[in-house]
């Protein structure tokens, strides 16, 4: 029963992660862009939330889509203003450009909100734990495993079973080819990108109760996104989902059997997963 | 080679010579002040910064004649840059004290320059025990570690506590933390358990389990400020609140600072240090509403506190020496004792650790806000580590 | 004839520039032109010296790498080490830091030449920070979280002490420097520098044309480790100190920064990257010790979308027009 | 008999698809040999089998009598087998300087050479020169090889395979994509190519293949379905069904 109580840990654990690095992994593999100022998104997002509750009184469950809404909107237009030119750059050039922007959002944020951690009011029917079947199991948790594991469900249908999806699919594979078809390239590239920075900004929102939230929350977790992305593999839905399960099942897992090595669990994992699998553990295969 | 190559070999020279170089006036009495400005350490350098501007605002930045100048360094978190930069305010800026050092290996890697370049250096936040050791420039106005959490084993142990689990966050305070509590406690008949987490540990759930598993008495936790809040909403998250289970830490956990956000979830945590911005007495009501103007409602924290009474030692002390520094000023600041907001603290002029009380508080809610509001005090500890 | 027109050719290109004669005096009269600036200056060379290691693999060989500073800290760890428990001589210190950096280098290889260049990222840094997790673990040989103290140094050569001003750290670490560029230089210009060049720009070619390139690129990957290493033997020496942050990823990342500034690939934009990030990173630091990450990062974001060009050019110009000078003085008389 | 590439019974499959199937043929020393097939006919996986960008799921290669099957790439060229590409595949930041002698530094053992400059190497100018001369480049030999023509890059193609000296040479597609006018110029140096050379042509222009082999072997779905001299071929009536009646269509 207590293993039944980890596993729910572990999962509501990779859950948030997903959220948060799903939309990394789908621009990283559409549009070939390094953005590692993805969390910068999932900042902004956690503190338009704060904002919100504390200044505006909106509700908890209203931040979420107020929250995704906010970010894929910032998304939209910093596509447009900022992130358009340095798609035809080398990574490295999107390495530097995506830091600086990261170095911006640190610092604007502690300016404009100070450095300490930030805080939410879960509403009363998050907090606690009920018992199912003998299993204790937190509400929050929970919650957090229902709202991602729909998201994941729908960002999955959406990719594989919609017109938008073959069309975001095709041009996954071959831009040249899909805008040759009639395909709307930038626009779908727009809309992508504002789809992932909504869903950064959202599980920016979940993840203050589990993860916690400062300014320099883009620089502290860029790299559980890039463990994510990398082990998942690029372009999919289904890689960075499980890789991001298998990866907050194991270290919940593996620090409450051998706490001594808490911290070299994720990495040990990661750097014996890519050995195995370097094109990550769900890519496509390639011809 | 190709042209590229010279895209600005001269330029980037000629911009280094540009760049660097700078004038200072001359009369001030210069005092360095290093700290994590940037980073996930910045809200303590924020803390300590805002105090020691509100000290020389309040208590005038003259002595003998000659204005006081703080000049603040971003050390990053990083310890060779926060001796470079240590080593540039003496060399270059010829400051009178260094001041500052957020965090124990930042200040370890300092002591030996103030030795050699016989400069007082106040250290205003870092814990460890052996910090003063290092160089006898050194002034501690914050707090040590085993100060605070001997004595909290002793009173545990007192109060009806037969077995306790440690949870520490594992770097060198953390370490702290475990061993002389754990000794204390041991030697006051009491047993406990020892737990280090991962000094980045967003998730506590997996060691919360293990807690639960264990049903100790009680569960000491040491965790940096900023994380204390995750771990507390896990705590209750999983219902060890209701298991019978006392949660007590040090005041780290229940930091100021970020209390009052944590929400009910904190209510009624027994912790143990030296400031509490709840601390009853007219210096603290002054001290607590002067922070909280100057800084858009801030409310003080144990760094702040800290930092006030560095700068009180320093001018105190140079007020002694008449402007003077070098071993002078540290030999003044010896001995200096005064009611600090935090309650009466002394230097010891032995070891130049802070001698103070610490006191055992509850979160309670005051006024509409959390606050760690004291039920008990042990007066006057000093470093209980020393000789050991 | 025509053999004589391709040695000219092949010697043209590691011919020296008349502003990397400048660069260096620079260096040198640095030492009487800004005493007061001694100190930034090691750090300045201690990052270029670790980005011209990282340029070694990313520019010539187009190896990626995020957890560089592993090197890094396992040559700090061992210089420090050595200091403490063996000999204080500063030269021992920095062979030994270089030797346990290449070795390093060498065991590690394998687990980053697997895979393309987002797996390499993502091992490297895995790598650098499983070193960080056991160097914090093993904490009764490192000093953990606490720092490794205790190290002094003799004096350099038996007659040079490390002073407060930084006068001898500086020299120290700038003639390291120095060696070990002229050494790369060296490498890059030779068969094998090219033979790393053909891996990078096709690796297909590179090996239908017979080279083989595991084991080239492990040659140079062991290679930077042990410039990596130097850097950090460097840092540890001119610092007497090394923290667990000799291995944290910040440095990777800033050192990755430093050379895509700077330019990949031509040795220099290491030492040029590492002067425009620390002069500007202290000089807005000074100005506002809280949001100077704003304002670096703003450039950054302004570098990349156009600002490179326009600074290019500009240098540029004045670098021709400085050649132009220099050579017209030297056929003057 | 005296064949010097050889294979025997090799297969490779991915996933269910079969690409080679049982491939048995022989190269013999100093052939002038076609390799020709419609497209998807297992060419290019031939091609990547001999060369050892691909290991073979059964079957073994073998040259000049050794078994070369595990090899890697770079030790089969250092055996004297080497490929040309069927898309250039060049160092674009390099001169056509650097990158002939590049593969002439390889080719002479000095490539794992650090210290040495290469403008100090008389025998690696040689060697360059030689080849320049050779393939007609010493007026392009300073520039950069991302900024040719295509015909240009199709002869430094040709010309880098040569460069190593090969005793085997595979060109893959050699001619696809030239454009007419510049065709000419690298025919000649492909016909100019020394008669000890054995020749491996992959190809699927038909002028050219009857113009140069004088051995042909045709592929489809990966197995050999005849191989003979060239009038034998353009008789052969299964090949006209599924290669050049296909090629007549498209």
């Amino acid at each position: 029963m207590k293993l039944l109580t980890l596993l729910v840990d572990g999962i509501a654990y990779g859950m948030v992660l997903f959220v948060l690095a799903s939309g990394l992994s789908v621009t990283l593999g559409l549009m070939n862009v390094i953005n590692l100022a993805h969390g910068a998104f999932a900042m902004a997002g956690g503190y338009a939330a704060v904002v919100l509750m504390q200044k505006a009184g909106l509700p908890f469950i209203w931040t979420l889509p107020a929250a995704f809404v906010l970010t894929a909107l910032a998304g939209a237009v910093l596509e447009r203003l900022l992130y358009r030119p340095i798609y035809a750059k080398s990574h490295l050039d999107q390495v530097m450009f995506s830091i600086g922007l990261v170095f911006m959002a640190v610092a604007g944020i502690d300016y404009l909100m100070g450095s300490t951690q930030q805080f939410i009011q879960l509403p009363g029917w998050l907090q606690g734990r009920f018992d199912i079947a003998g299993v204790a199991v937190g509400r929050y948790r929970l919650f957090v495993i229902v709202l991602c594991g729909l998201l994941a469900f729908g960002l999955q249908w959406g990719f594989t079973r919609t017109r938008f999806g073959s069309r975001l699919r095709a041009a996954v594979d071959d831009a040249r080819v899909a805008r040759g078809l009639g395909i709307p390239v930038h626009a779908l590239f727009a809309f992508t990108f504002a789809l992932g920075s909504g869903l950064a900004g959202l599980g920016g929102v979940l993840g203050v109760e589990l993860l916690g939230l400062d300014p320099s929350f883009p620089l502290k977790f860029m790299i559980y996104f890039l463990v994510v992305v990398t082990v998942g593999g690029t372009s999919t839905i289904t890689g960075p989902f499980l890789a991001a399960m298998l990866l907050g099942i194991a270290d919940v897992a593996g620090k409450y059997f051998i706490p001594q090595v808490g911290a070299f669990i994720i990495y040990a994992l990661m750097v014996v997963l890519l050995l195995l699998r370097p094109d990550g553990l769900f890519a496509r295969q390639r011809t | 080679m190709k042209k590229r190559t010279f895209l600005g070999l001269g330029g980037a020279a000629l911009a280094a010579m540009l760049a660097i170089g700078g004038a200072q006036a001359q009369d001030a009495i210069k005092i360095g002040l290093i700290l994590p400005m940037t980073g996930p350490f910045a809200s303590t350098g924020k803390q300590i910064s805002a105090a020691v501007n509100l000290y020389l605002q309040e208590k005038g930045a003259t002595v003998a004649g000659r204005k006081i100048e703080v000049i603040l360094k971003d050390d990053t978190g990083v310890a060779d840059v926060t001796k470079r930069l240590a080593q540039e305010l003496i060399v270059n800026d010829k400051v009178t004290a260094i001041a500052g050092f957020g965090l124990t290996p930042l200040a370890l890697a300092t002591a030996p320059l103030a030795t050699q370049g016989k400069t007082p250096m106040v250290v205003m936040s870092a814990a460890t025990g052996i910090i003063p050791d290092t160089s006898p420039y050194i002034v501690r106005t914050s707090q040590v570690v085993a100060q605070i959490v001997v004595p909290f084993a002793e009173w545990a142990a007192k109060n009806n506590i037969k077995n306790v689990m440690t949870l520490v966050s594992n770097y060198g305070p953390g370490i702290d933390v475990e061993k002389f509590f754990s000794e204390a406690f041991f030697a006051a008949g009491g047993k406990a358990e020892n737990m280090r987490v991962p000094l980045q540990n967003p998730d506590f759930s997996p060691f919360l389990q293990r807690v639960a598993d264990a049903k100790p008495e009680a569960l000491l936790v040491f965790v940096p400020s900023g994380v204390g809040a995750q771990f507390m909403k896990q705590f209750v998250e999983r219902g060890l609140d209701k298991s019978g289970i006392r949660l007590i830490a040090t005041g780290d956990l229940t930091d100021d600072d970020i209390l009052n956000g944590m929400g009910d979830v904190a209510l009624g945590v027994v912790t143990a240090h030296h400031y509490s911005a709840a601390h009853d007495s007219p210096e603290n009501k002054a001290f607590v509403a002067a922070f909280r103007k100057a800084n858009n409602g801030l409310r003080p924290n144990f760094m702040a506190v800290s930092g006030y009474d560095g700068m009180h030692a320093l001018v105190e002390g140079l007020k002694k020496t008449n402007g003077q520094g070098g071993e002078a000023l540290v030999n003044a600041m010896k001995g200096l004792s005064w009611t600090s907001p935090r309650g009466p603290i002394s230097i010891d002029p032995e070891t130049r650790d802070i001698v103070q009380n610490v006191y055992i508080r509850k979160v309670e809610r005051v006024g509409g806000e959390l606050y760690n509001v004291e039920f008990a005090t042990i007066p006057n500890v000093k470093n209980p580590a020393r000789g050991k | 004839m025509l053999n004589d027109r391709i040695r000219a050719r092949l010697a043209a290109s590691r011919r020296w520039h008349p502003a990397e004669f400048v660069l260096w005096g620079l260096a040198l009269a640095a030492v009487f032109l800004l005493p007061r600036q001694l100190l930034i200056l090691n750090e300045i060379a201690i990052l270029a010296l670790f980005a011209i290691s990282l340029d070694l693999i990313l520019g010539y060989a187009g190896l990626v790498s995020l957890g560089h500073a592993a090197f890094l800290g396992v040559g700090a760890y061992a210089a420090g080490l050595l200091a403490i428990h063996v000999t204080a001589d500063p030269l021992a210190g920095l062979a030994f830091g270089t030797l346990a950096a290449a070795l390093a280098g060498l065991v590690t290889c394998p687990l980053v030449l697997k895979g393309n260049d987002l797996t390499r990222l993502m091992v490297t840094l895995g790598i650098s920070m499983l070193l960080l997790e056991l160097a914090n673990s093993f904490g009764s040989i490192t000093g953990g979280a606490d720092g490794l103290q205790g190290i002094t140094m003799a004096p350099l050569l038996g007659l040079f002490e490390f002073d407060l001003m930084g006068r001898t750290a500086y020299l120290y670490s700038l003639a390291v420097l120095f060696l070990l560029f002229l050494l790369a230089r060296r490498i890059v210009h030779s068969p094998f520098g090219l033979s790393l060049r053909a891996i990078r720009d096709n690796p297909l070619r590179a090996a239908a044309a017979g080279v083989p390139a595991t084991r080239r690129l492990t040659a140079v990957y062991t290679l930077a480790a042990a410039y990596a290493g130097a850097a950090g033997a460097l840092l540890a020496q001119t610092t007497q100190f090394v923290s667990l942050d000799v291995l944290a990823f910040h440095r990777s990342a800033d050192l990755m920064l430093v050379l895509i500034i700077g330019g990949a690939g031509y040795l220099y934009g290491g030492i040029i990257g590492a002067l425009a990030f620390k002069i500007l990173q202290d000089a807005i630091a000074t100005v506002t010790p809280q949001y100077w990450q704003f304002w670096i990062g703003l450039l950054l974001v302004l570098f990349v979308l156009g600002g490179r060009e326009i600074l290019h050019g500009g240098v540029m110009a004045l670098v021709r027009r400085g050649a132009a000078l220099f050579s017209r003085r030297r056929k003057a008389p | 008999m005296n064949a010097v590439l050889e294979t025997r019974g090799l297969v490779k499959r991915f996933g269910g698809i079969t690409a080679t199937d049982d491939v048995s043929f022989m190269l013999q020393r100093g052939a002038r040999h076609a390799l020709i097939g419609p497209n998807g006919a297992g060419k290019t996986t031939l091609v990547n089998l001999l060369t050892g960008v691909l290991a073979p799921t059964s079957g073994a290669v073998m040259l000049k009598g050794e078994d070369i099957t595990r090899l890697p790439r770079a030790a089969r060229v250092r055996r004297g087998l080497t490929r040309t590409f069927q898309i250039s595949q060049l160092c674009a930041s390099m001169t056509v300087l650097e990158m002939i002698a590049m593969v002439i530094a390889e080719r002479l053992g000095r490539g794992a050479d650090a210290l040495r400059a290469l403008d100090s190497d008389s025998r690696l100018i040689e060697g360059v020169a030689e080849i320049v001369t050779q393939f007609r480049l010493v007026d392009i030999l300073d520039e950069r090889i991302d900024r040719l023509a295509y015909g240009k890059r199709r002869q430094i193609e040709i010309a880098a395979a040569f460069a190593t000296r090969p005793e085997v040479l595979l060109l893959d597609e050699p001619a696809a994509g030239v454009p007419e006018a510049e065709r000419r110029e690298l025919l000649d140096s492909i016909a100019a190519l020394p008669a000890d050379v054995s020749v491996l042509l992959i190809e699927h222009d038909m002028d050219i293949v009857f113009r140069f082999a004088t051995r042909i072997t045709v592929l489809v779905n990966g197995r050999v379905l005849a191989e003979g001299d060239p009038p034998a071929i353009a008789a052969d009536s299964r090949v006209r069904e599924a290669y050049l009646g296909e090629a007549a269509h498209g």
